[in-house]
This record gives structure tokens, C-alpha cells and sequence, in this order.
């Protein structure tokens, strides 16, 4: 069961994890961890395994077996420069336009999940994330070097810029409420 | 009649299958005429059916309407036949669903969950990489390609209560053609009806008023027209 | 040595991996993939591991093993709600039975319109669509999200999976005597 739980920490990682740190997450003695840790090691060594779990002084790391480097190395080159694909260069867009903006402005206006499409953005340096204090909440924007790929100085140097950042349709769709206020005013 | 008690209910199918589990029923075409007036009951009394609920409420009950009038006057259903055994075999299935959603239910509850990495290993650092060739006046047009995208959701409540006014207009139009005629034929009404969609909402309709006791329904004979007649004005009976 | 590679790579992402991402980085058949990735699954199912693959519609996914959840959720720091309501639980049960799914179908199924259920799903990550060339159609499948919620392995692991999710299987057995007129077998 210690196994399991250092198995899945040593995952979740992907970076070495100390003995120190192992026992403090588990709540297990340090005899334990290690004993386990060294039966993990010896584990997936003995199965032909794509994943090796390496020893480092006093610290343990899960890492990629030396047989498929690379084809691992090839997996890195294309997270960061493949292309693009529509819905990601929709999302950028999106942000360019209407940025600052949360992950949930933006799944509302996509209509899907962006988990996935934001974390890409943000791997290729075209997007940034921010702390909105006021909003208590995390904000995406364009990064100043897409701004400048693009050959801008600043981000509202778009096309259309002030028309598109705040569209009427956009305001209906995240603000439904001010807007059904709006229009129910009249009738009143 | 007593009383219907039924719980929250999520669309048509739900309420049909709490009325006829409630009689201790189980699914048939016999079993669905006999909830009918319970089902009407329930949309009636019921306000927690959302504008974009209730067209799919008024479907089902056309539908519930021709199975119980194929019961009561067999001679009068020519194409009910479909209609009934379609509404009485998608509750069927929908009840296997139902109750393989309580399952899904009881294994999540279990909390079981399972949790991914989220981000890629170590070894894979950020580096700034653009799209190639991307130019401004290409986002442009994605943009308002989105907000094009958009415009069927924004709208998309608007459209469905449009498609439930349709069907009281339906109501509205019988009962001033009757006013006007206060004599005429169920066949005369279907003439105009051009799909079976507008069959169904047409009888709906015709039955609804019936309800209402605003008209009476007779038939001569059996497989003669029928006809209504304005309660109010003055019948050959 | 393909699963090898698949494992590696699947390790490495930390997102799900579609078996066409994984053909274009192992340069192999997808035939081949497929069954050096199901192989995986197994195995990983069948050793006590804190890690496990779960699939998902055609992708793969390296995740924590459900043994470990309340220790892998606070490693993870991910908020995990399964607070699903009634109607959206009923749609999600008959996409995960019955996915890839058109719109028509699940509406059919639930004899209510589905757009903003649906839209809802796709927010949360619980649902995904695409689009079926054969059919032309937008077909919808469950996710990853929605297998972590369940800890299993394979969506065809649920209950009554063979059942429900093939039409014929189902009418069949709804509608015996009618199948049986059809299909001119003598009446049992």
C-alpha cells in the first residue's frame, strides 16, 4: 500500500521527490519509505517498462526509460512546436481580443473545456496567467512576445480592437442577467 | 380523479414514468392512456417547467392525446398506430437509462477518483513558439467566426418559445374558425394540416378544446366525419 | 517494445493521448497501437499499482490509481466536485453507454431537447464532440474527466455496458415478440 502511495506521488511529480518529502506525505517512517521506494525501483526494472524509477542521493524521480530517449525527446519538441490546431488558435484569439479573461469566460464563449488548449498556450509562451486580486480568480492574456510576433506594439492595435473586445454578443452571453434587466426595463 | 402527486420531474418522460410507476403500472399503451389526464394535470399545476421544456412537454401530450383517442374511438385512428407504440418503446427505453443513471450515480458516490499529472514531465521546458504565418486579419476572422458560433446559444431559448407559441396560436386559430363556422369538421381542420406534426397539434388542440367545454365533439356513425359544434350556439340534437 | 514506447509516452504527457498522436509518434499502425495499448491497461490493472491507464472514447490516459485518491487530491490540489444534476447525470449515462452519440439520438433517448445540457457538459469537460465524417454528422463521447470520475479503467466496464449500448441489443430485448414477427423466427 506504501508502495502504491509513492508509486502515484513519484507520478503525479514528475520531478525527484526527497524521503523527507515522501514520509511527510505519506505519514510513514523513513525506514518504510525508503524500503519501498528501493522494491518500486527493483519493480520496474524487472518488468521491460517504458518508465524507470531512478535513485538520486536521497531522493527519488520517475522518469522515462533510456531505450525510448528519443522518442521522448521527439514527444517534448512537439508539445512545444507543433502546430497549432483551430481550436487553439480560436482560444488565442479569443484571448487577444477580450484578455484579460478566466478560464471560464473563455469555456463560456468556446462552448467546450480548455483545461487542455490553455495549458498548451501557456507551454508556448503565447499566453500568460495572472493573479486578479479583485476577481480573487486567475486571468489569461497574450504574452508581450506574441503581441510583438504579430508586429504590434500593443494588443489593441488588433483590427477592429474596440468593436470586438466587448461585442454585444459577447456582453449577452457572459453578463445574461444585466442584459435581460436591460430589456425587461422598458416593458416595466 | 385523485390528485396527482408527483416529484420534481425533469422532462416528459420522467413525469410519465412517475405517474405510471405511482399506479403501480407497467409501461403500455393501456397504461398511458390511463395517466393521460394526470400527465395534463401535472403540466398544468406544474411551474417548474423552463419556456424550453414545455414544447417538448406539449409533443408528449399530442402524443398521449392520440393514444388515448385511439382507445376511446378506435375508428378515428388512421395513422396513431406508429405514434403509440413509438411513445409507449422510447419510455421503455428511457426507463433503462434512468436506471442505469442511478448506477453511474451510486459508483461515483463511491469516490473513486483517479487524477492525471495535468502538465507534462520535468524535462519539457517552455519556449516561446508562434504559429507560423498567423496574421492579425486571419484572428480577425476567427473572431467572428466565434461570435457567429455564439449566436444560436444567445438565442437558442428564444427559438424553443417560439416553437411552444406556435402551438397555443394553434389553439387560438381552431377556436376562432369554430367561432366563425360553429359548424365544421374534424376533416375540414385536418385539410390544411400539411405534416403529422401539424395532425398531432391540431388534435391537441381540438381536444384541449373539448376540455374546456367550449365545443362538443359528435360523430353520426361510426367512420363518418366528425363533427363539432359551438356549445353555444344551437345543435340539430 | 511498441508498449514500451506508448507507456513512456503516456507517462511523459500527462494528458490523454489520442491513438492517432500515438501512431504519429510511434510511427506505427494503429491497429498495432491499439493493441499494445489495451495490453497496457491490462497489465497495469492487473499488478497493484498506485498508477493506472484509463481510455476514454480513442485516447489513453496515465492517472492515479483510485486506492490513492484522497492522498493523489491533495498532492494534486484539484478540486474534484461530483455533484451532477438529475438531467445531467441522465445525459451523461446515455453518452457513456451509448457514445459516439448524435444530438438527435440523445434527445430521442430523453424526449427533451438537449442544446444547453449538452453545452453544459462540454463546459465542464465531461463530454467531447466531434465530428463523424461518415455520418456528418457531430457525434458526442465522454471524456477522461468523466472515466476519473469513475475510477475504472474503460467506459465498457459499467454495468450492463453490452446491453445498453448497442441499439439493436437493446429493441431486442425490449420488443421481443415484435423482433421475433421480423425477423420470421418462429414465435418462442
Amino acid at each position: 500500500m506504501l508502495e502504491q502511495k509513492i508509486e502515484a506521488l513519484l507520478f503525479l511529480a514528475g520531478r525527484p521527490l526527497s524521503v523527507k518529502k515522501l514520509c511527510d506525505l505519506t505519514d510513514a517512517k523513513k525506514a518504510d519509505v525508503e524500503k519501498a521506494a528501493e522494491a518500486l525501483v527493483t519493480q520496474y526494472e524487472s518488468r521491460t517498462s517504458g518508465v524507470l524509477i531512478q535513485k538520486a542521493s536521497d531522493s527519488y524521480h520517475m522518469v522515462t526509460h533510456p531505450d525510448v530517449r528519443s522518442l521522448a525527446q521527439a514527444y517534448a519538441k512537439e508539445e512545444v512546436s507543433g502546430e497549432l490546431t483551430k481550436p487553439s488558435l480560436e482560444a488565442l484569439t479569443i484571448i487577444a481580443y477580450r484578455g484579460p479573461v478566466t478560464k471560464a469566460e473563455l469555456e463560456q464563449i468556446r462552448g467546450v473545456n480548455c483545461s487542455l488548449i490553455l495549458r498548451n498556450l501557456l507551454i508556448r509562451g503565447l499566453v500568460e496567467a495572472k493573479y486578479d486580486k479583485p476577481r480573487a480568480t486567475t486571468v489569461y492574456d497574450v504574452t508581450h512576445d506574441f503581441v510583438r510576433f504579430l508586429g504590434l506594439a500593443k494588443v489593441d492595435e488588433l483590427p477592429d480592437y474596440i468593436k470586438l473586445h466587448d461585442h454585444a454578443t459577447l456582453e449577452k452571453l457572459l453578463n445574461p442577467d444585466a442584459q435581460a434587466q436591460q430589456e425587461n426595463l422598458p416593458a416595466v | 380523479m385523485h390528485s396527482v402527486k408527483v416529484h420534481t420531474f425533469e422532462g416528459p418522460l420522467d413525469l410519465l414514468l412517475q405517474l405510471i410507476e405511482q399506479e403501480e403500472l407497467d409501461i403500455s399503451q393501456v397504461a398511458l392512456a390511463h395517466v393521460t389526464e394526470q400527465y395534463l394535470q401535472a403540466l398544468e399545476k406544474s411551474d417548474n417547467i423552463s419556456a424550453e421544456d414545455l414544447a417538448d412537454f406539449l409533443v408528449v401530450a399530442a402524443k398521449l392525446l392520440l393514444i388515448k383517442s385511439r382507445i376511446l374511438l378506435p375508428q378515428l385512428a388512421v395513422e396513431g398506430a406508429e405514434e403509440a407504440s413509438d411513445l409507449e418503446r422510447q419510455l421503455k427505453i428511457f426507463k433503462e437509462y434512468l436506471d442505469a443513471s442511478r448506477g453511474i450515480a451510486k459508483i461515483i458516490h463511491k469516490r473513486r477518483f483517479t487524477f492525471g499529472r495535468g502538465k507534462p514531465a520535468v524535462m519539457i521546458e517552455e519556449k516561446f513558439s508562434p504559429p507560423e504565418g498567423l496574421e492579425m486579419g486571419t484572428m480577425r476572422e476567427l473572431f467572428l467566426a466565434v461570435l457567429r458560433d455564439i449566436e444560436p446559444v444567445i438565442a437558442l431559448p428564444k427559438a424553443v418559445i417560439e416553437k411552444t407559441v406556435s402551438i397555443s396560436e394553434k389553439i387560438e386559430a381552431i377556436r376562432a374558425l369554430i367561432l366563425d363556422k360553429a359548424l365544421i369538421s374534424f376533416k375540414s381542420i385536418m385539410e390544411d394540416a400539411k405534416t403529422k406534426t401539424d395532425v398531432i397539434v391540431s388534435f391537441l388542440a381540438l381536444l384541449e378544446l373539448v376540455k374546456q367545454r367550449s365545443i362538443v365533439v359528435k360523430q353520426g356513425a361510426l367512420f363518418t366525419d366528425i363533427a363539432i359544434h359551438r356549445l353555444d350556439s344551437p345543435s340539430e340534437t
